[in-house]
C-alpha cells in the first residue's frame, strides 16, 4: 500500500492532477485558479502543467462559470469549477438549479452533465463575511444534483476524482478550515464508493452523523465524551445526498440515539433531513428524538465570535446529554 | 425606432435595395426554398395556435412576423454548428431538419425537451431567459479546444438581453473570442414589455460596448438575414471572434397563447408591421423578379397545408406518457430516491413498472 | 362583519390595493404587472389607479428587481416584488441570500428590509417547465427571510397587507392553481397572525400538515377518509418559516400521527423540518412516525403527468393507512 | 493601455494639464486639503496591514495607489449624495465622516458593518461582488420618487464590471434614467484576474453600449477625478440621468494581506506605476505652485502618524464581542428561533444574557 502523508489541499491538488492526466477531456474553471493556484492554492501548478486551455482563469461571473461549464459538458468536457468561497456560489444558483440538475433529464439522457462545482464551506478560518457558508442544504433539496463532502485527505484525493468520473453533476463541498491538516493518503486504491457513508469511530450509546468539518469536532467530542463513560460512534456521511442511510440506520439500530452535527442553520437543513428519515428507519429502536446541532438562525457572526455559531464540542456534548437523559 | 443602420437588401414592396457590405448572394432557386420554409413555418404555426385554442395543446408561442428572421438565421447555419434556441424558434428547428412534431412535445406538456439535441447540433429549449448564451459560449469554448471549425449561435429575445446571463455571456465572449453568434431577435415586446424599457438606444450598440460588433439587420427580410448571419457565422468558424445579429422584427401575434396583447399595445402598430410581412415581400420578389406563379405559390401554401394536417395527427396521437417516466434519466446513474420513487409509484398501481 | 366573495387572485389584488392606500411607500414591481395587470392579473388596475412610479414595470430581469427593491428599502419604501413565476426567481436568489437576509444584521439595525417576494408558486395549472416549482425550503432554510403561503382568499386578503406591514423581508408563496377559486372575504376583520397555523378540519386519527394548494387536497382526503372511518385533523402551516409549531404539536398530542404534504422534493425540505420538529417535540405521543408526501426527487415532469408528481389524494391516503396500520 | 481619451489635469510630474472640456476648479486650499485626506488615507491603510501582520486583524484590503481616485470621488460627493461602496473604499468612507475605526470593525471580523449607514449616507461594505451596484439604482429610483436633488454613487471594480448584477444595473439605470453615478475603480486587477480578462475594450466603453456616457479619468490625478466626478453626479441630481466614471488607477499592495501578488505580476509593472503615485504628483504641485514648505508637509505625516497610533489604539481596544450579539438584529420582529438560540446559549453558559 503506497501511503503517503499530504494536507487535505495537496491531495485535492493530486487528485485533480491525476484526474486530467488520465482524462483530456477534464478542465478547471474559477476564479484566480491559474498563476495564483486560486485562494487557497487547490489548482497550484496545474496552469503550468496543463495549459491555460485546461485550467481556464475565469473573468469575475460565478454564473457565467457555471453556464459555461454546462456548454462544455454539452460540447463533452468535463469541467471542474472551482467557487472561490461557499457565499459567492448564490449568483450561480439559477444555471445550477436550472440548467446543471435538469438538463440531463430535458434532452432525455442525451447530454451528459458530467461536472463537478467545488466549493470551500463552513466556517472556522476567522474570516470576514460570506466566506464561511454552509450551503449545502440548497443543493441537497434539488433534484438532479449529488453532493459530497471529504473530511480527511485520502478521502479528499479519491472523492474528487469518483466525482469527475461520475457522470451526474456534483457539488462537492470542501471543509476549508480543515485544508491545511495532514492524513495518510492511499495513492492506489480508493477506500469505498463516492456516495458511502462511514463509521469513524464505533460506540455503544450515542450515534453522531455530520459531515466535513464537523467530523473531526465529532470526533473530539466523542473521546471527551469517552472519558465520561459515554460511548459515542461517529459516522461521517461523506455523501450528503443522497445520504447512505443504510450506514446510519445500522448504527443507530445499536445506539438508539441520534444527534446530527452541521454548522448550516437547522430549518430545511441536511440534519433535518436525517433525523426525518431515521425517526422513520428506526422508530422502534429511537430511545431519544434525534437532535441537531446546527448553525444558529442568524446570519453567520463576525468571525470572532464564529466558534460559538458553530457546533463546538461543548454544544454536542450537551445535545449528547440531553439524549442520554431522555428516558430518565 | 428603426435605425439608420439597418441591413436591408430587400424593401417591404419585395424590392431589392443596394447595401454598401452585403449583397445577396441566393439563386432563385435558394429565395423560393426560403419563402417554402417561411410558408411552412407560419402554417404549422397557426396551427399550433388553433390546437391550443382546441384544447390539445397546453400553450402555443407563436412565430408569426419573425419567419424571415429565423429562416434567414437558420439557412445561414452550417450542419456543424450548434444553435442553442429560447421557446419560439420553430423557424430555426425547421431548418435543422428536427420534424415539427417534436417542437410540439414541449407545448403538449408531453416532454421537456423533444428531439435529440446532438443529432440535431440544436440544442433543447431554454425557458429560463437568458441562461442558453451561456450555454452557447462554454460551447463554443469548447469547439475552440476542440481545434475545430465550427460556430455556435445563441438565440434570445430583446426582453432576455436585460439579462444577467446574456450580459456576462458577452463577457465572456469577448474575452475567450469564442466563435459564438448571439441572434437577438428583437420582435419590439418581451410579453407587455416594450423593448424600449430594455434599452433606450438600439440594442446591438451593446455588444460595442463589450468589445465585438453588433450590427442590426431588417429581421423581416430574409435575404438580409441570410448574408448578414452568414458572414458572422463564418467569421466566428475562422477565429474571428463574436458578433450580435440584431433581428429587427415583430411578434405580429400574442407572446403565447396564454397571452393578451390588447391589454398593452394598439392595433395601428401591428398595422405598420403588417405592411412589413416578412413572407409578402419574398412573394413580391419571387413573382417580379423570378416570374414564380401563383400556381406554384399555392403549391407551396398546399404543402404546408398537408404538413400541418401531418402534424395534427401525429400530436393529437401523442398520448399521455407513462407517469413512471419522471424518473427515466432524472439522473445518469442509479439513485436511491428515484428508485423509491419508482417502488412507490408500482405499489400505488399508478403505473405497470419501470419504462 | 363585512364579507364578500371573491377569487384569491382578487383578494391579493384588494389587499394591495388596500396597502397601497394606506401607505405611499409601498410600490409594486414586476415583469408585466402594469398594463398586462401580471400575468396571473394580480395587479390589474392597480398602475392606472396608483401610476407609474408606484406600480413599476421591470426590465426583464429578476437579480435587478429584487436588487434595486432593496436600494428602495434602504431609501425608506416598501417594495412588493412579483416574481412572475416560481422558476424564475432563482436568478435573484443572490441578492435574496446575501442581501435581503443579511442587510437588517450587517447595518446594525438601521436598514429595515421590509420588501416581500410575491412568488405564485406550486403546480397544478398544466404549464411548461419552470412554471410549477416549490422553492420554500430554500428560503425557510435561510437566516433572515420569514417564508409564508397562503390557501384561502380571506388569507389572501390579510396575510398580503401583513406582509407589507412587517419589517422583516418575507416570501410570499401564492398557490397559483388556486389563484381562481372563491371564497369568503371578511373586509373588516384579520383572522389571525401572519405566522400563525391553523387547524382547517378538526379529527382524532391523523393530522396533514401542509399548506398552499396542498390544504385543499389535504381536505378532500380528510373528506374521503371520514368515509372510511378514519378521522383526520388539517393543519394548514400558513407560516412556512417559522413554522407554528405550537399548534402543530398540540394535533398531533392528540392524533399521535402525522403525515406532512408538500410539492417539493422531500431531502432538506420544509416537511423535513416539520417531521424533525414534531418528533423532538412529540416523542412519546407519536404512535407511528412522521410520513412525508412530496414531489419525487426529480426535475418537475411534463404537466401532462403532473398528478402523479404532485401529492394526490391517493397518495396522501396511501400515506395515511401506513400511519394507521404501524403499530399492527 | 492608457487610453486617449483618459482626462488628466495633472500629470505624474506635477504638472498642470489642459483638457477640453474639464478644468480644475479647486483653490490651493482645497488641493492641500485633499492632499491630506490622500496622505491620511495612505497611512491608515499602512497601519492596517500591519496590524493585520501583527495578529490584529483577520484581513486588510489595502488602498495604497488608489487615494487620488478614491479621495477625488469622495470629496465630489455632496453631503446629500449617498454611496454603496465595496470593501476598499477607506477614502471615500474618510471623506464621508466616518471615523476609520469603524471601517476596521470588519477587518478585525467583531462586526459585519460597522457605522451607521443613514448617518453617513454611505452603506455597509458589499462583499459579494457586484450587489451593491443594483443597491444604488434602486436607492436612485427612490431618490426619483421623492423628487429630490440627490445623486447615488455605486462603487466597483474592474473585476465585478463582470458580474450580472453590475451589467443588469447599467440596463436599469438607464432604463429608467436613475440619478447615479458608477465610480469604477479600475485597479487593473481582480486578485490576480488582469482587467484585460474582464474586457479588451476600455472598460468605460461599456456604459455607452447601454446608452449613457462613460468617461476615463487618470484615476491617480485628484484634481481630474474631483471634476469628472463632481460633474457626473452634478448632472444625475437634475435628471440628466447615469454616468460611468472610470478611474484608471492601480493597486499598488496586495489585494488584501492574504494576498501574494508576486505569483501573478511582475514587478516592473509595480514601478511604471510607483512613477504615477497619486500622492506625490500633488505634492509636487503644491510645492511648486502654491510654495508648500516641507516643513508643511511634515506637519500632515505628523498629523497622519498620530491619527495612526489613536486608530490603533481604537481598534486594539475592540474586543471579542459578546456572542449573544449574533441574535441581535438578525430579525426585525421576534423569531422563535432566534429567541430558542439566545436560551441555548445562555443554557451553555456561553453569555450571561440578552445583549
Ligand atoms: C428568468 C425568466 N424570467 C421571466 C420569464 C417569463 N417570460 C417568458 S417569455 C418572457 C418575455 C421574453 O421576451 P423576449 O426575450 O423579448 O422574447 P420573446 O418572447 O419576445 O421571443 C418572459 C418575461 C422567463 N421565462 N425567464
Ligand atoms: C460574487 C463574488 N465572487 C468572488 C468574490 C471574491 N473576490 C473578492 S475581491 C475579488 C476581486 C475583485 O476585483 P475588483 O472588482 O477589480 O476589485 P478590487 O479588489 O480590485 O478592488 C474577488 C474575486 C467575491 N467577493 N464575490
Ligand atoms: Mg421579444
Ligand atoms: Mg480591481
Amino acid at each position: 500500500m503506497a501511503t503517503t502523508t499530504m494536507t487535505m489541499a495537496k491531495a485535492l491538488n493530486e487528485g485533480l492532477r491525476r484526474a486530467m492526466d488520465k482524462n483530456k477531456k477534464v478542465l478547471l474553471m474559477g476564479e484566480d485558479i491559474g498563476k495564483l493556484g486560486g485562494v487557497f492554492r487547490i489548482t497550484d501548478g496545474l496552469q503550468k502543467d496543463f495549459g491555460e486551455d485546461r485550467v481556464i482563469d475565469a473573468p469575475l461571473a460565478e454564473s457565467a462559470i457555471v453556464g459555461t461549464a454546462v456548454g462544455l459538458a454539452i460540447r463533452g468536457y468535463r469541467t471542474v469549477v472551482e467557487i472561490q468561497f461557499d457565499g459567492f456560489v448564490y449568483p450561480a444558483f439559477d444555471q445550477i438549479v436550472s440548467q446543471v440538475a435538469k438538463l440531463h433529464k430535458r434532452s432525455d439522457g442525451v447530454y451528459t452533465m458530467g461536472l463537478v462545482i467545488r466549493i470551500p464551506f463552513q466556517g472556522g478560518i476567522g474570516a470576514i463575511e460570506h466566506h464561511s457558508e454552509s450551503p449545502e442544504a440548497y443543493f441537497a433539496q434539488t433534484a438532479g444534483l449529488r453532493v459530497v463532502s471529504c473530511s480527511t485527505p485520502n478521502d479528499a484525493y479519491w472523492m474528487i476524482q469518483q466525482a469527475i468520473e461520475h457522470d451526474d453533476p456534483i457539488i462537492f463541498c470542501e471543509p476549508k478550515s480543515r485544508y491545511w491538516e495532514k492524513g495518510e493518503v492511499d495513492l492506489e486504491n480508493s477506500p469505498r464508493g463516492l456516495f458511502d457513508a462511514v463509521v469513524r469511530r464505533e460506540g455503544a450509546d450515542v450515534t453522531l452523523i455530520g459531515y466535513g468539518a464537523s467530523v473531526k469536532t465529532m470526533l473530539r467530542a466523542a473521546e471527551t465524551a469517552s472519558g465520561e463513560g459515554v460511548s459515542i460512534e461517529v459516522v461521517d456521511a461523506r455523501s450528503i445526498a443522497p445520504l447512505d442511510l443504510d450506514v446510519m440506520a445500522a448504527s443507530l439500530e445499536k445506539t438508539g440515539r441520534l444527534v446530527v452535527v452541521q454548522e448550516a442553520p437547522h430549518t430545511a437543513s441536511v440534519g433535518s433531513e436525517i433525523v426525518a428519515e431515521l425517526s422513520e428507519r428506526c422508530f422502534y429502536s429511537l430511545r431519544a428524538p434525534g437532535l441537531r446541532v446546527s448553525g444558529y438562525h442568524v446570519p453567520y457572526p463576525p468571525s470572532r465570535i464564529e466558534d460559538e455559531y458553530r457546533p463546538s464540542v461543548d454544544r454536542i456534548l450537551d445535545a449528547v446529554d440531553r439524549v442520554m437523559g431522555f428516558e430518565s | 425606432m428603426i435605425d439608420e443602420q439597418l441591413v436591408q437588401l430587400l424593401t417591404p414592396e419585395g424590392e431589392r435595395v443596394a447595401h454598401a457590405q452585403y449583397v445577396s448572394t441566393l439563386s432563385g432557386e435558394e429565395v423560393f426554398a426560403m419563402y417554402r420554409d417561411m410558408v411552412i413555418t407560419r402554417r404549422i404555426c397557426n396551427e399550433g395556435t388553433s390546437m391550443q385554442r382546441q384544447g390539445q395543446l397546453a400553450l402555443w408561442a407563436p412565430v408569426q412576423g419573425q419567419e424571415a428572421a429565423q429562416i434567414g438565421a437558420g439557412r445561414a447555419l452550417g450542419p456543424q454548428d450548434f444553435v442553442f434556441p429560447t421557446y419560439r424558434e420553430h423557424g430555426i428547428a425547421w431548418c435543422r431538419g428536427i420534424p415539427p412534431r417534436d417542437w410540439f412535445r414541449v407545448f403538449r406538456a408531453v416532454s421537456t425537451g423533444g428531439w435529440d439535441p446532438q443529432k440535431y447540433r440544436y440544442s433543447v429549449p431554454t425557458v429560463v431567459l437568458g441562461n442558453q448564451a451561456l450555454h452557447a459560449v462554454g460551447y463554443a469554448m469548447g469547439v475552440q479546444r476542440d481545434g475545430s471549425e465550427e460556430a455556435v449561435m445563441a438565440c434570445f429575445g430583446d426582453g432576455a438581453s436585460s439579462q444577467g446571463d446574456v450580459l456576462e455571456s458577452f463577457v465572456w465572449a469577448a474575452s475567450f473570442n469564442a466563435p459564438v453568434v448571439f441572434f437577438c431577435q428583437n420582435n419590439q415586446w418581451g410579453i407587455s414589455s416594450p423593448s424600449s424599457l430594455q434599452s433606450k438606444i438600439p440594442l446591438y450598440h451593446r455588444a460595442q460596448g463589450f468589445g465585438f460588433p453588433g450590427i442590426r439587420v431588417d429581421g423581416n427580410d430574409v435575404l438580409a438575414v441570410y448574408e448578414v448571419t452568414k458572414r458572422a457565422l463564418e467569421n466566428a468558424r475562422v477565429g474571428g471572434g463574436p458578433t450580435m445579429v440584431e433581428a429587427f422584427t415583430y411578434r405580429m401575434g400574442a407572446h403565447t397563447t396564454s397571452d393578451d396583447p390588447t391589454r398593452y399595445r394598439v392595433d395601428a402598430e401591428v398595422e405598420v408591421w403588417k405592411h412589413r410581412d416578412p413572407v409578402e415581400r419574398v412573394k413580391a420578389l419571387l413573382a417580379r423578379e423570378y416570374r414564380v406563379k401563383n400556381v406554384t405559390f399555392d403549391e407551396v401554401a398546399a404543402e404546408a397545408d398537408a404538413l400541418a394536417l401531418e402534424l395534427r395527427d401525429d400530436v393529437l396521437a401523442m398520448g399521455r406518457p407513462d407517469p413512471m417516466t419522471m424518473f427515466d434519466n432524472a439522473y445518469a446513474a442509479p439513485h436511491p430516491l428515484v428508485d423509491e420513487g419508482r417502488s412507490e409509484m408500482i405499489a400505488l398501481g399508478v403505473s405497470g413498472g419501470p419504462h
